[in-house]
């Protein structure tokens, strides 16, 4: 089939396997929690279809894996799309095992839940893979829509709505700006795809110079409030604090690895031409949010929220690879990016457990774990130890690696800012652990134990944590395999 | 056709004084630009887009100046089938009639509705925020950066070109079919998340409890 | 013929003054109706450099076109959200919705 | 066997005590008696295969066959990826510096996990107390021998976390949770340091190997400034390790640890990791001569105002903790002045008295559970043994001939001397007499004189043989490890002469008779140091009053020390003490309390600022984002 240009459209839909899995599988979960009663169906098939769609979807992703092509010039399948549909199933999934008790007691139509997750999923895998401004605006939409709406799943929490609606509202604004620098990026290049803008950018631009600077500062802008980046990401700590903690983790994990796909994807795509227009704001921003996020989370008291404070400061450090751009960086921030999905995740699958157990959520309501629950103390401490990038944890090799890459891109004064952020980190996360260790528990003091489902993810998270600081080469090799997909030779 | 909506009874008044209020605003423009157009100062396409983007813009600053919501959602109203004549100028009729359809039809209906179920029936006026000033002057400014860039961007003086529908058609479901699915989902995601948040949450946790136990 | 520049301008007013309305509103719905005017600033953008620079490909056109409809969804979305609140809490004024803060 | 064993096989000294500390963390309720006679049966097995690697090295000179790339022993690559983006060798390293370090960590901590037997008895988390010993001193060996930067790092990060780990041993009590997080986070300032250090010599480099830098940097392939700059870096590290001013407040506080603890960390083996980073990376600092004099005068300042604060301090451990502190400075002070020599021999000797030193205080904390010398004193009728070693310990510390502190320091002092300016010497030789001062008035206060606290005088008792024998051993190593010093010494030992000559074989360091001369000079300050102390701190009371009766105007005079006593008062008591609690209130307020307490809090404040920005309103927030497309979008248009 060719398009109305004449081009051939490759409209292979095997292609998609994985997102038409993901998007089958939502719409079965959302019937089978329709007709529960009448089917006489429990609440655990949800999440055990949910994870089997995702499995299916993961394995999807795998078996496409050596595909190099694209569907209709709309998205792309290749090593980089396969790096985050497989990270985004993962997630899922250990998001789901790790929390589905929550997610009955304190999530509000948990079939919908479901359902949304697994479209969320679908919209991030396209974001990854999209190669036309059309299908990643959709892409990014779609994720958003999805989270909106399960920010405000809270059940009988007063603060769900609340986030909701600002994030909601913010979220309409950032995508106006998106959408208003998206449309100067397509008068200036006349296309869409991202070929096209690649090979219209490289060229004299210089009569527009106005309008693809313009472009160029709305895309971080509404790129920017997606990944929480200094001054877009105000509604970040208040949609954290306020949404079902799985939504928080999902949040902090899928949707802010999403965004950098993207950016990813448009940075070191059709915008590299570009890239002394935009290299020092994404240098400016990284610097704030590294400061600001490091320098406030400092003064919260509620874990969700000192959580999302430690997620912006990550950005930071993230957004400083997108500034020498290459595939070095590249695979730095992928590298980083594995790394703290994965340490993330442990550390709110663990918060997840306490709260099911205790139903607090302040840093103080930690007091005296390590007696009534050691293991979980353990768990919480590996994570934030590695969060914070102590050696010997996933976080800090993948810390170094993105700091190294920044250096060999020349950027040595973000590095400096970031390393002396990265100590500032460590005092917040010493406060947690500090609670957990030095005091006695407040409530009762009996000791308690995790669900085997709790076991279970937070263990081979626990592992992978340690493992991958040890021996972190192989989650290097993929990364760095799916970055020179974004740089063809 | 907002006699069939259920509406208070002041919404009579206050569509014939927002109509007669945006004739009056309109006049003056009016006058100018047919004397223009009279003396050959601009052709019939620019008369068109000024008038419009006349109507347009004060009815925009309607929108967000008004103190009765219910005026500003009118204006609304007026701004989107003004930016439905822009589309005409722009030789697509097709998304004018879209935007008439979806907007005028749709959006607007729902956001009245909104209105109505939240403050609208107590108490159409409402105040705006303490930082307004603040809000007039970086909208000012970043609208004068715009067109600053607008102005000074060299575009070669191209021509636009009429798109043939079914060119439009083609291209909308056959090259970006996908895209046509995603939004399909999307609005399914939309419209999940509209039922779940206007449904009663606990009234449906009960019924979901008592249809298990 | 009008020029392009000609509709770039007014999209850039139309913008601002949606803008304007959601830094200086308080009622979420009329938010909600400034982002309207932004987005639709967007669509005169993208039909405009459609019309204007892409007449073989028209690619901004269904981008416009999806815009409008991804515009009118998320209508849909916010006002769910709002209802609720309302329901909650007997408002629709953002600024009282600040419970969570520092 | 097969194999010998030998520099090549370097890498099990550090990977026993890492099985040791998993097994003991993992297995320890199964363990019989929790486990502590495996870890020191372990260490000792790691002292016996450092005595081979010690023999293998001599015999390899023997062969007179020591090509530098022949002593890079080990090496395996531990992360190699990007095609050439960077590769992490995990590498061993061994030379003279190695092989002093790596007796002085293994010996220490051999005796160290034998006292602690008799000494942790009966305490919580026994165990586990063990298990985080072997994991520090797995770490240690880790450092000794790392080959290159990343290896280094991680074991400097696996110290300093053991060291966490043990000052908040105690953790229900909270100064000493407080003082655990103090020294975790004052000494994280110093490794950004070392970090960013790292960093930039990669940059320059692109290797992590250490030898491979050292050439780098010989040959000239690094600009001037850019080494520098990274130098100073990478001193930094060593600047928080060591708790060199002005990052040593945490070291007085890391003594809420257990004694054992203060003895092998705190003074013997972690707390010269700095020494060691800069001594391993000399001749780099012989390039660059401003960052060495940025750690000579460091170590000078150090040095002196440790020395005064313990002049006035009362807890015996703090005491002692200033007082390593100010020995630190001594060994930066040497290697401030190039010689690596002296710094490297001062360290071997000091890690012996000072453990002693801290095993001996532990002793007699362990009888009376007292701290604070006011209310000890007379202890040595009720522990001789431990008065007399404790003695000998002080007497090394002090600087006495024969006792192996004054061999090492009297290095220095001869160094500085012929390589810095003479105002360095004068005011190093004064702060080695106020050594001498303030240890005098340590023994007296603690062993001699009248007890002043009678319950705990009459409750004390000398400690079990579990205790006493390791502080025996240091007590001998306290004497003779000094003679080390002299070639015929190392040669009958079958090396190729004393530790000078040891260090660096290319350059090496003869020593076979002392300078009388200088020697004499140096003990002279020694001795009046102590005379000063006993003249200011001896006798009770009670021997007073009973000579009054027969000789009133004798007593007067001699109980008034034939009112030299009145002068010297005046002159401590005005000048010397005024001067220790002003330096004392100094770093207790400026440097403690607005430097690094400041500067956590000004940090902390920013923080209590900024969170006001987010005022939970969503116009505010949408605010902030069109202020950052308006700035975002003016600078752009600026920047053309």
């Amino acid at each position: 089939m060719t398009d109305i240009m004449g081009n051939g459209l490759n409209m292979q839909y095997s292609l998609l396997l994985p997102e038409i899995l993901l998007g089958l599988t939502a719409f079965l979960v959302v019937f089978a929690d329709l007709f529960s009663a009448e089917l006489k169906i429990g609440y655990r098939l949800l999440p055990l279809l949910t994870v089997a769609g995702l499995v299916a979807a993961l394995a999807a992703s795998l078996i496409l894996a050596d595909q190099n092509s694209d569907f209709a010039m709309l998205v792309t399948v290749d090593a980089f799309t396969t790096f985050f549909r497989v990270l985004f199933c993962a997630v899922a999934i250990a998001l789901i095992i790790g929390s589905h008790e929550y997610i009955e007691s304190h999530v509000n139509h948990p079939g919908e839940f479901f359902a949304l997750l697994l479209l969320s999923t679908a919209g991030a895998s396209f974001m990854a893979g999209a190669r036309d401004l059309l299908t990643a605006y959709l892409a990014v939409e779609v994720l958003s829509f999805s989270l909106y709406i399960a920010v405000s799943l809270g059940r009988n929490d007063p603060r769900s709505g609340e986030a909701a609606l600002k994030y909601v509202l913010l979220g309409g604004v950032a995508s106006a700006f998106l959408l208003y620098g998206l449309s100067f990026i397509y008068g200036v290049a006349g296309s869409t795809q991202y070929a096209t803008i690649a090979e219209a950018l490289g060229g004299d631009v210089s009569a527009v110079r106005g309008e693809l600077v313009l472009g160029l500062v709305l895309i971080v802008a509404g790129l920017g409030f997606k990944a929480s980046a200094v001054p877009f990401h105000m509604w970040t700590p208040d949609a954290y604090e306020g949404a079902p903690i799985p939504v928080t983790a999902y949040l902090s994990a899928t949707s802010k690895a999403a965004t950098f796909a993207l950016l990813l994807r448009w940075f070191a795509g059709p915008l590299l031409p570009a890239i002394n227009e935009w290299q020092w704001m994404i240098a400016v921003l990284a610097t704030a949010t590294m400061v600001l996020g490091n320098l406030v989370a400092l003064q919260q008291r509620n874990i969700k929220r000192l959580l999302a404070y430690s997620s912006i400061a990550q950005v930071g450090f993230m957004l400083m690879a997108l500034v020498g751009m290459s595939q070095i960086t590249a695979g730095g921030l992928l590298v980083h990016l594995g790394g703290y999905l994965i340490t993330n995740l442990t550390v709110f699958i663990a918060v997840i457990h306490f709260y099911n157990r205790t139903g607090k959520e302040q840093i103080s309501d930690f007091k005296g774990l390590a007696q009534t629950n050691p293991y979980l103390a353990l768990v919480m401490t590996a994570g934030l130890f590695s969060l914070a990038g102590m050696p010997l944890l996933v976080g800090f090799f993948t810390k170094f690696i993105l700091f190294q890459s920044v250096v060999e891109a020349d950027f040595l004064w973000l590095v400096v800012v970031a390393v002396v952020a990265s100590t500032i980190s460590l005092f917040y996360y010493l406060q947690v652990i500090k609670q957990m260790y030095l005091y006695q528990p407040d409530g009762d003091p009996a000791r308690w134990r995790l669900t085997p489902t709790g076991y279970l993810t937070t263990g081979v998270l626990l592992a992978a944590v340690v493992v991958l600081g040890v021996w972190g080469t192989p989650l290097y090799e993929v990364a760095d395999h799916a970055a020179a997909a974004l740089f063809p030779a | 056709m907002f006699d069939r909506l259920p509406l208070p009874s002041q919404f009579d008044r206050t569509i014939i004084a927002g109509g007669t209020v945006l004739l009056l605003g309109a006049t003056p423009v009016l006058v100018v630009l047919a004397a223009l157009l009279v003396v050959d100062r601009i052709t019939a396409p620019e008369f068109v887009f000024f008038l419009a983007s006349a109507v347009l813009l004060a009815s925009a600053a309607g929108v967000v100046l008004m103190k009765n919501i219910v005026h500003a959602a009118l204006c609304l109203v007026v701004t989107l089938l003004g930016v439905a004549a822009i589309y005409l100028l722009l030789l697509t009729e097709f998304l004018a009639l879209v935007q008439v359809l979806v907007y005028g039809g749709g959006v607007v209906i729902l956001l009245l509705f909104g209105l109505m179920m939240t403050n609208a029936q107590d108490d159409p006026v409402v105040t705006d925020g303490s930082q307004k000033p603040f809000a007039f002057g970086v909208a000012a400014l970043i609208a004068g950066v715009f067109i600053a860039m607008a102005l000074d961007a060299q575009w070669g003086s191209p021509e636009a070109a009429i798109i043939p529908l079914p060119d439009f058609g083609a291209r909308l479901f056959r090259d970006f079919s996908l895209p046509v699915v995603i939004v399909a989902v999307l609005l399914d995601i939309a419209f999940t998340g509209a039922f779940v948040n206007a449904r009663r949450a606990d009234a449906a946790s009960a019924a979901r409890g008592e249809a298990r136990s | 013929m009008i020029p392009l520049e000609n509709f770039l301008v007014l999209s850039a007013l139309l913008f601002a003054f949606g803008l304007f309305g959601v830094l200086s509103r308080r009622s979420a719905i009329l938010i909600l109706m400034s982002v309207e005017l932004m987005l639709a600033a967007v669509a005169i953008n993208f039909i405009a450099f459609a019309s204007y620079r892409d007449t073989e490909a028209f690619s901004g056109l269904v981008f416009a076109l999806f815009v409008i409809t991804v515009a009118a969804a998320e209508v849909g979305l916010a006002l769910g959200i709002v209802l609720r609140l309302f329901r909650e809490r007997r408002t629709a004024n953002v600024d009282e919705a600040s419970s969570l803060k520092w | 066997m097969g194999m010998q064993f030998g520099m090549e096989q370097v890498w099990v000294l550090p990977a026993i005590p890492a099985v040791l500390f998993v097994v003991l963390a993992l297995l320890n309720p199964l363990i019989p008696r929790r486990g502590d006679f495996l870890a020191a049966l372990g260490m000792a097995t790691v002292v016996a295969l450092v005595f081979v690697v010690m023999k293998d090295y001599a015999s390899v000179f023997h062969g007179g066959e020591f090509a530098p790339e022949g002593k890079n022993a080990f090496s395996f690559d531990w992360v190699n990826i990007g095609q050439g983006f960077f590769t992490i060798q995990f590498s061993t390293f061994v030379d003279g510096i190695t092989m002093v370090m790596l007796p002085v960590v293994t010996i220490v901590a051999t005796m160290v996990i034998v006292y602690s037997i008799g000494y942790m008895h009966g305490e919580v988390r026994y165990g586990w107390y063990f298990a985080v010993l072997c994991l520090f001193v797995s770490a240690m060996l880790t450092l000794v021998v790392a080959g290159n930067l990343i290896q280094l790092y991680l074991a400097w990060e696996g110290v300093g976390l053991a060291s966490y780990l043990l000052i908040g041993f105690y953790w229900e009590r909270q100064s000493a949770a407080e003082a655990a997080k103090k020294a975790f986070i004052t000494t994280r300032i110093g490794d950004v340091g070392l970090l960013i250090g790292i960093i930039l010599l990669w940059r320059a480099t692109g290797t992590f190997d250490i030898q491979g830098i050292i050439e780098a940097a010989k040959n000239h392939e690094i600009g001037e400034k850019y080494l520098t700059v990274s130098m100073l870096f990478l001193f930094m590290g060593a600047v928080g390790k060591s708790a060199q001013f002005p990052l040593h407040v945490w070291l007085p506080d890391a003594m809420e640890g257990p004694t054992p603890v203060s003895a092998l960390i705190h003074a013997a083996t972690m707390v010269v990791a700095g020494v060691y980073l800069v001594a391993r990376f000399s001749p780099v600092y012989a390039e660059v001569l401003v960052a060495r004099d940025v750690i000579l005068y460091t170590g000078l300042i150090t040095a002196v105002m440790a020395a005064s604060m313990g002049l006035v301090s009362s807890d015996i451990k703090r005491v002692l903790a200033y007082s390593t502190v100010s020995q630190l400075g001594f060994m930066f002070v040497a290697l401030g002045s190039g010689a690596v020599t002296a710094a490297m021999f001062h360290l071997f000797t000091h890690a012996f008295f000072k453990a002693l030193l801290f095993l001996g205080s532990g002793s007699v904390i362990h009888a009376t559970h007292k701290q604070e010398v006011e209310s000890l004193g007379g202890l040595h009728r009720k522990m001789p043994f431990t008065a007399a070693v404790f003695s000998i310990g002080s007497l090394a510390l002090a600087g006495i001939p024969i006792f192996a502190g004054f061999w090492s320091k009297d290095e220095i002092l001869h160094e500085t001397l012929n390589e810095a300016p003479i105002a360095v010497y004068v005011i190093l030789a004064g702060t080695a007499m106020l050594t001498a001062i303030y240890t005098t008035r340590l023994v007296l206060l603690t062993f001699f004189g009248a007890p002043r606290d009678h319950h705990a005088f009459d409750h004390a008792h000398e400690s079990p043989i579990i205790m006493n024998a390791p502080l025996a051993i240091l007590a001998v190593l306290a004497t003779v490890s000094g003679f080390f010093v002299f070639d015929q010494v190392g040669k009958a030992l079958g090396f190729p002469g004393g530790i000078g000559a040891n260090v660096f074989l290319e350059h090496a360091h003869h020593f076979t008779e002392p300078d009388y001369a200088f020697a004499s000079v140096a003990t002279l300050m020694s001795l009046m140091g102590i005379g000063i102390g006993y003249a200011y701190w001896h006798g009770d009371a009670k021997r007073a009053v009973a000579a009054r009766g027969w000789a009133p105007d004798l007593h007067a005079l001699l109980v008034n020390r034939y009112y030299m006593d009145n002068l010297y008062q005046g002159i401590i008591n005005r000048v010397i003490l005024g001067a220790g609690s002003l330096i004392a209130w100094f770093d207790k307020k400026v440097v403690n309390e607005t430097g690094v307490d400041g500067g956590a809090q000004t940090v902390s404040y920013l923080g209590y600022r900024l969170k006001f920005l987010q005022t939970g309103r969503i116009p505010n927030y949408a605010f902030g984002m069109a202020l950052g497309v308006l700035v975002l979008a003016i600078v752009a248009i600026g920047n053309a």
